[in-house]
């Protein structure tokens, strides 16, 4: 079931008399094929959750519409979406044991969709193994952990087969080592159902490494979207570039002279074809090679082993960021007694922004 | 060390309440016991000298009186009645408050009303209302003067008049009347309570119904009502013991005869046994009435927190 | 799985549903609407009946047809109301015996409540169901007893017997109480830790966490005192002493013994105004003291 | 909520526990600061005339002492006003007696308030009261008797020099009402415990326009009056003739007239089970079942309302309290009233033996530790009672009947009778009647639960003329059963 969002836009009043209204969603069209796991990502405030709550029916948009597959949903409230949540801190009903929680939405299907008493409980059964907690089905919420009640939420979600599945930050009220375990449960769950599900993050990491698709939003505003990895190699500007990546991109005061790019004096990269310009220069930490006879120079702060890395901590007047952080495969040894370090950059992770818009500059090495 | 020291502070902290409530409560609780078990014990004759013997004559006395078991049948019959109703309508009503912004503190002030007056007014007004005048009622020469403003409303919507309070009236109508009655005034503590109740609950577990597509009246009983079940308990706990000592809205509506006209004394309660005993100033008669009253609370309220123990929720 | 087929089904009575759900969704706020408006009207209809009655002539009121409106309106009853049973007097009698009755009551409320919420002590299980089974007991039988006690301790006719028997009122410190558990007990921990007294904490940390409920229990209490009949009229009957309900009662009495009715609706309607009002300007604090306690079984 | 549960039951438990520690001794006892009364026999023994009262007159009578006396009583404020007067009258002659008057609320407000107080001893020094409310005071001996008090013939000197026995002389003792100054004796043991402040009774009004009009002429038997309603129903049957205030007055005075036991001071007290009284029940009831009369409860609305209507369902008669006139008057238009009222003494069942009730308020005196109170409070009541200028005022203030028969003497009252009409001046003429029928006034005996046998006929009256019946006579008999078992278990 492919969800189609045309110009969709959310504007809240501002209560205060004077203050102009809020744009929490501005123009956002975009389509989800069916069956794809699309991660909706951006900072706090940037919309994301409400673009959620008006595909779910909960939020009335001010303006544009949504289709599931053919129909327009636009003013269907959320029962008759055919729609599944996963609220953030889960809301189950604490009164209902996990089973109770499940069967609910089953008990108020109506229509021809009414299924028999044995059907519902067969149903729950399978869902609750799907999400493997077929054992606590007489438990009451509060005597579960965190990530059980979370796997119970998404139970709760997928029992009624809804064309689409629905998450909102399903991973942050959990910790580290849960969070990963989930994360692989959620892409498991997806994979096997088919359904088409999207899910909202302020986590980059989560967001990149189970989506089929993740879009980049920014007040309100959609900056990029597209499969994680071209996203993150190919940034459509700066905010994509700095949002996306642990560690952070490196960001560099830089200028383009005669076909060479320059970082403070260094003549760091030939950039063909690229006008004469201020810019601004992210360069990704897996980006630098150890070169003594490097173009670029750092001073060198400090050595951190990572194990299978090892990242170089230098600074850079040039730099934007406190800190210039390289990741090197351990196997090079770093001499730190000089005080100063020496790169020579991969092209492919040097990306050239314009220094007002923050636009991407496309060039050829 | 620390934990004897922190002992002694709290009794010291209760030192005031305990003081108090020993005097003007456990005390006359016991001196009731005292009386309760003096043979046909009256504060005036104790004045005047006279002594009593020790025995529980009261209680047999009170057991014995005819119409004892319907003063018992009503004070139940209204109570098992009134709390639930006055429950049920006191929830409908704070959930539609709660679900409405225009007028919503307009109606939640409204409703308020009724706790802010005087009980001696309300009570003339209700019978007021209720009241036929007129005479011959079951005769042919019946005549109406007015059939009270009840009535006239009943029969404007085409109704047939009901002889609510007036001789010839049935019990079924008197206690019908009584309920309106009592259920008009328990309400606005119950909304109070509730509404309090409702706007606590966490907003999501709504919108989580509403996802999970379930109707209005199904939200209701299935999320609402459980999630303020504690709120639920605990009205209708008080409302029992409330109930169990109706007297003064039953002298409001019929006066002192306790009953139509035709028949007084036969919406009496166990308050009313009690005050009919006082008035002729034998308060050991009053006093056993009044322990076996405490002890039917009791044993209804250990019964209601039972219950409400299984099905009141986290 | 057969997520598409429900899809299908969908598209079918896609429009059915929409107008559907659109025309329940307005059933529903107009039901509530009438439902809320025809109980209004029951619960206003005494008042305006009181109103109504309370500006007739003695003897429009003592006809056998009650008239809808007043023939003759007597807006004099009002004043004969104020002056007849001297509401003035009345009260600022009421008004301190409310005032100081609440203030030293909710000392009282919230030292217990304090104490049953917070400290250890044994028994404490059994003294608060001791508590709450006094409710229990109807207050006629007390006051005979308590007559006897107020007189010995020579009380008659003075503000102190109107006051100190009802300071200790148990359904407010069960409400205290619940409010008082809510907060958690780290804080106390917390505050125990860097040394701050009971007191302290007390009054820096549970009080004003549990304002709303201590606001809404000082105005029910007052209204308590607005209602109280029997035992004002018992111990402090003098003029100096007596209540509003009292002042009520006994000033509208004719010489044959009947009431002059219509003035005394006067004077209950005028009684009823201020608490009317208290409760209109409050009424936020009266709701969120009631629900923070949330009140658990 | 478990632990609650089980915290329940522990304490049921306790409160059980207790109430076998009770010790008889009872505390109120040790309060009591009456002094040790010489327990003459009990009041509710059968009457020997020369039992001995409970209080005598010190030997030197009042020795003018510094005493302060408290009054209850149930005065409107305009009655209060009248009292006022008189106080400062009184302080003229006794300075030093200083009475704090108070007005507690209804007469049962009074009974309950007096009758707390004095299980604890502060019961006031005067009281209003009812024959039934003293009864009840009785128990604890708590009532002054006044014998010794009337009789005593000890000098008292005034302020103003003059002197005064402290009893009554013969001619003031001559000029009280002899039915209203014999309610004080009617306890059972000869005692006068009361004296008769303001009396009432009851009076028929009648609407003497229509009465003209069609020329109908009073009933002096209940028979007349039976064939009197007939009349006026064929000539407005949309009326009810006749509208009877109260049903346990009839009752009782119905048992004076016919001389039927109604109860007795001495056990048994209630004996009104009879058949005399069954058939005038039985008679009344076929007047109600034909529409010719009803009562206020009854009828759910004040008879008088009835009684003054103009248009619609009224009535043409109305029996009710003297004091009540003002309000059996219909509304005058711009000075107008529409119709006459004239009142005339109740009908008789045998005019050689005319009875009718005596009510309205009589005072006692109560014991107190100093006598000096009781013989101050004594010369405070004598003061009101034998004043013929206070008993006149207070009569036309109050519309209450005056005690003391020369009061109609005195300029202002007679003044007032002669003004009386059925207009304006309704009082004067309801008092007019009244004194007309001054040797007919009767008293019922008094005892602890005679005010419960009062409101049990009541009940029985309302009960046998309206419910439906197949067979009347046993549903009388029940009805009259069933109210003799209610007074006999309320002893």
């Amino acid at each position: 079931m492919k969800v189609v969002l045309e110009n969709l836009t959310k504007v809240f009043p501002n209560r205060t008399k004077g203050g102009e209204d809020v744009v929490a969603v501005n123009d956002f069209s975009f389509e989800i094929p069916d069956g794809k796991l699309v991660g909706l990502l951006g900072p706090s405030g940037c919309g994301k959750s409400t673009t959620l709550y008006m595909i779910c029916g909960l939020q009335k948009p001010s303006g544009g519409k949504i289709f599931f597959g053919e129909d327009d949903v636009t003013d269907l409230p959320p029962e008759h979406r055919g729609v599944g949540l996963v609220f953030q801190n889960y809301a189950l009903y604490p009164h209902m044991t996990v089973k109770q929680n499940i069967l609910y939405p089953l008990q108020n299907l109506k229509g021809e969709d009414k299924l028999s008493k044995e059907e519902m409980l067969k149903r729950t059964v399978e869902v609750a193994k799907l999400v493997q907690i077929d054992n606590l089905l007489d438990r009451k919420p509060s005597e579960l952990s965190g990530g059980q009640q979370q796997r119970v939420a998404i139970a709760r979600a997928l029992v009624k087969m809804p064309r689409v599945l629905l998450l909102d930050e399903p991973l942050s009220n959990l910790d580290a080592r849960l969070r990963l375990q989930t994360r692989e449960e959620i892409r498991r769950i997806q994979q096997e159902t088919g359904i088409t599900t999207i899910f909202v993050t302020h986590d980059q990491e989560e967001a990149m490494s189970i989506s089929d698709m993740i879009v980049v939003m920014k007040l309100g505003v959609v900056q990029q979207i597209g499969k994680p990895q071209n996203v993150y190699d190919d940034p459509a500007n700066l905010f994509v570039a700095k949002f996306l990546g642990t560690p952070p991109i490196n960001v560099f005061e830089g200028e383009v002279r005669g076909g060479m790019l320059f970082i403070g004096e260094d003549p760091v990269m030939a950039v063909r074809n690229v006008p004469d310009q201020k810019v601004s220069v992210g360069i990704r930490p897996e980006g630098f090679i150890l070169d003594e006879r490097g173009p670029l120079h750092c001073h060198i702060n400090g050595v951190e082993v990572m194990g299978r890395d090892v990242s170089i901590v230098a600074t850079n007047e040039a730099s934007l960021n406190p800190v210039v952080r390289s990741i090197i495969s351990a196997e090079n040894k770093v001499d730190t007694s000089s005080g100063t370090v020496r790169y020579s950059i991969k092209p492919h992770k040097l990306f050239l922004f314009h220094h007002e818009t923050e636009e991407r500059i496309p060039f050829e090495v | 060390m620390v934990e004897s020291k922190k002992q002694w502070k709290a009794w010291l902290y209760l030192a005031p309440a305990l003081v108090l409530l020993a005097i003007f409560t456990v005390w006359p609780i016991f001196n009731t016991v005292r009386m309760a078990f003096l043979e046909n014990y009256s504060g005036l004759k104790a004045a005047g000298g006279e002594t009593f013997a020790f025995g529980i004559g009261n209680f047999k006395k009170v057991l014995e009186y005819k119409k004892f078991v319907n003063c018992l049948k009503t004070t139940a019959l209204l109570c098992v009645a009134t709390v639930p109703i006055s429950t049920l309508l006191a929830l409908l009503i704070s959930v539609a408050l709660n679900s409405i912004k225009p007028l919503q503190r307009l109606l939640q002030t409204i409703f308020f009303l009724p706790y802010v007056t005087n009980s001696i007014a309300i009570g003339m007004v209700f019978a007021a209302m209720f009241n036929i005048v007129g005479s011959f009622h079951g005769t042919q020469n019946e005549i109406i003067a007015t059939a009270g403003i009840v009535n006239n409303v009943i029969e404007f919507f085409g109704g047939t008049a009901v002889n609510w309070i007036n001789s010839g009236s049935s019990y079924a109508a008197n206690i019908t009347v009584m309920i309106i009655y009592i259920v008009w005034n328990a309400l606005p503590f119950k909304i109070l309570i509730l509404l309090g109740g409702l706007q606590s609950i966490n907003k999501q577990y709504y919108d989580a119904a509403k996802v999970d597509g379930s109707t209005r009246s199904r939200i209701l009983w299935r999320i609402t009502v459980p999630l303020l079940s504690p709120m639920l308990a605990y009205v209708i706990i008080t409302g029992f013991i409330g109930g169990f000592k109706e007297y003064t809205s039953i002298v409001g509506i019929f006066g002192a005869t306790m009953g139509p006209p035709d028949d007084g004394g036969r919406l009496n309660t166990m308050v009313g046994f009690i005050y009919d005993a006082l008035s002729t100033n034998s308060q050991g008669r009053a006093s056993a009435a009044a322990l076996i009253l405490f002890g039917i609370i009791l044993v209804v309220t250990l019964i209601n927190l039972a219950v409400s123990k299984k099905n009141t929720h986290y | 799985m057969a997520s598409n087929t429900i899809a299908t089904m969908k598209e079918k009575n896609m429009q059915s549903v929409k107008t559907a759900s659109q025309i329940g969704k307005v059933m529903a706020m107009i039901l509530t609407y009438a439902f809320l408006i025809v109980m209004a009207i029951i619960v206003l209809f005494p008042f305006y009946w009181m109103i109504n009655s309370s500006l007739k002539t003695l003897d429009e009121y003592r006809q056998s047809v009650p008239t809808f409106w007043p023939k003759v309106v007597m807006f004099s009853n009002y004043a004969e109301a104020f002056s007849a049973a001297n509401l003035g007097r009345l009260f600022i009698n009421t008004m301190i015996v409310g005032i100081i009755s609440t203030i030293l009551s909710l000392v009282i409320t919230v030292i217990t409540a304090f104490a049953f919420a917070r400290l250890e002590f044994k028994g404490k299980n059994i003294l608060f169901a001791g508590l709450l089974a006094t409710m229990m007991i109807p207050g006629e039988l007390f006051t005979i007893t308590n007559y006897s006690t107020v007189t010995t301790f020579g009380w008659i006719n003075t503000y102190t017997v109107l006051i100190v028997p009802f300071l200790v009122s148990v359904f407010y410190i069960y409400l205290l109480r619940q409010n008082f558990m809510q907060i958690p007990n780290e804080l106390y921990l917390a505050a125990k830790v860097d040394g701050t007294s009971d007191l302290k904490y007390l009054w820096k940390v549970m009080i004003p966490l549990s304002l709303p409920t201590l606001i809404s229990i000082t105005i029910l209490k007052m209204m308590g005192a607005w209602n109280s009949y029997i035992w004002p009229r018992l111990v402090a009957n003098d003029d100096a002493h007596k209540l509003i309900t009292n002042g009520l009662r006994s000033a509208f009495t004719e010489t044959t013994g009947d009431v002059n009715y219509p003035v005394q609706m006067a004077a209950v309607a005028l009684v009823s105004a201020p608490l009317f009002l208290v409760f209109v300007f409050l009424r936020k604090y009266i709701m969120k003291g009631v629900s923070r306690s949330g009140i658990k079984g | 909520m478990k632990k609650l549960l089980a915290m329940l039951l522990v304490l049921a438990m306790v409160m059980g526990l207790a109430a076998c520690g009770g010790d008889p001794a009872s505390t109120t006892s040790a309060l009591n600061n009456t002094p040790a009364i010489s327990p003459s026999d009990n009041p509710g023994g059968n009457t020997t005339p020369a039992a001995k009262g409970n209080f005598t007159v010190p030997t030197n009578g009042y020795d003018g002492s510094d005493v302060t006396i408290t009054f209850y009583h149930t005065m409107g404020s305009n009655l209060h006003d009248v009292l006022v007067i008189y106080i400062e009258e009184f302080n003229k002659l006794y300075p030093n007696i200083h009475i704090q008057e108070e007005q507690v609320g209804g007469y049962d407000d009074v009974r309950d308030q007096i009758s707390t107080q004095i299980t604890v001893g502060n019961q006031p020094n005067i009281a209003y009261c009812y024959p039934d409310h003293v009864a009840l005071y009785n128990l604890a001996k708590a009532v002054a008797t006044l014998d010794d008090l009337i009789d005593s013939k000890i000098e008292v000197t005034r302020a103003d020099g003059s002197k005064e026995i402290l009893g009554l002389t013969d001619e003031q003792k001559a000029d009280f009402i002899e039915g209203y100054y014999n309610e004080g004796r009617q306890f059972g043991d000869g005692l006068m415990y009361t004296m008769p402040f303001s009396k009432s009774t009851e009076v028929l009004y009648y609407n003497k326009t229509f009465f003209d009009e069609h020329n109908l002429t009073l009933p002096k038997t209940w028979d007349e009056m039976e064939e009197l309603c007939k009349q006026i129903k064929a000539i407005d049957p949309n009326s009810i003739p006749l509208g009877y205030d109260s049903e346990a007055n009839w009752f009782i005075t119905m048992c004076e007239q016919l001389k039927s036991p109604y109860t007795s001071a001495t056990e048994p007290h209630y004996v009104f089970d009879n058949d005399t009284n069954k058939a005038f029940v039985k008679k009344f009831r076929s007047w109600y079942q034909n529409g010719l009369m009803t009562t206020q409860t009854i009828y759910g609305a004040y008879t008088s309302g009835l009684f003054v209507a103009e248009s619609g369902t009224r009535s043409y008669m109305s029996i009710g309290s003297s004091a009540g006139a003002t309000h059996q008057r219909p509304t005058a238009v711009d000075g107008v009233y529409p119709f006459d009222v004239g009142i005339t003494t109740i009908p008789q069942a045998d005019a050689s033996n005319p009875k009718v009730i005596s009510q309205g308020p009589s005072v006692c005196i109560f014991q107190k530790s100093n006598p000096q109170e009781v013989v101050a409070s004594w010369l405070f009541v004598k003061f009101l009672t034998t004043s013929v200028e206070f008993q006149a005022e207070f009569s036309i203030a109050s519309g209450y009947v005056p005690v003391l028969k020369s009061v109609q003497t005195v300029p202002a009252y007679a003044d007032f009778l002669n003004k009386a009409d059925g207009g304006s001046h309704i009082s004067a003429l309801s008092a007019k009647v009244c004194l007309e029928q001054v040797d007919a006034y009767y008293t019922s005996p008094a005892f602890n639960g005679s005010s419960r046998a009062r409101t049990e006929v009541g009940k029985l009256m309302s009960k046998c003329f309206s419910s439906p019946a197949s067979n009347e006579d046993k549903m009388i008999a029940d009805a009259f059963e069933d109210a003799v078992d209610e007074c006999e278990y309320g002893q």
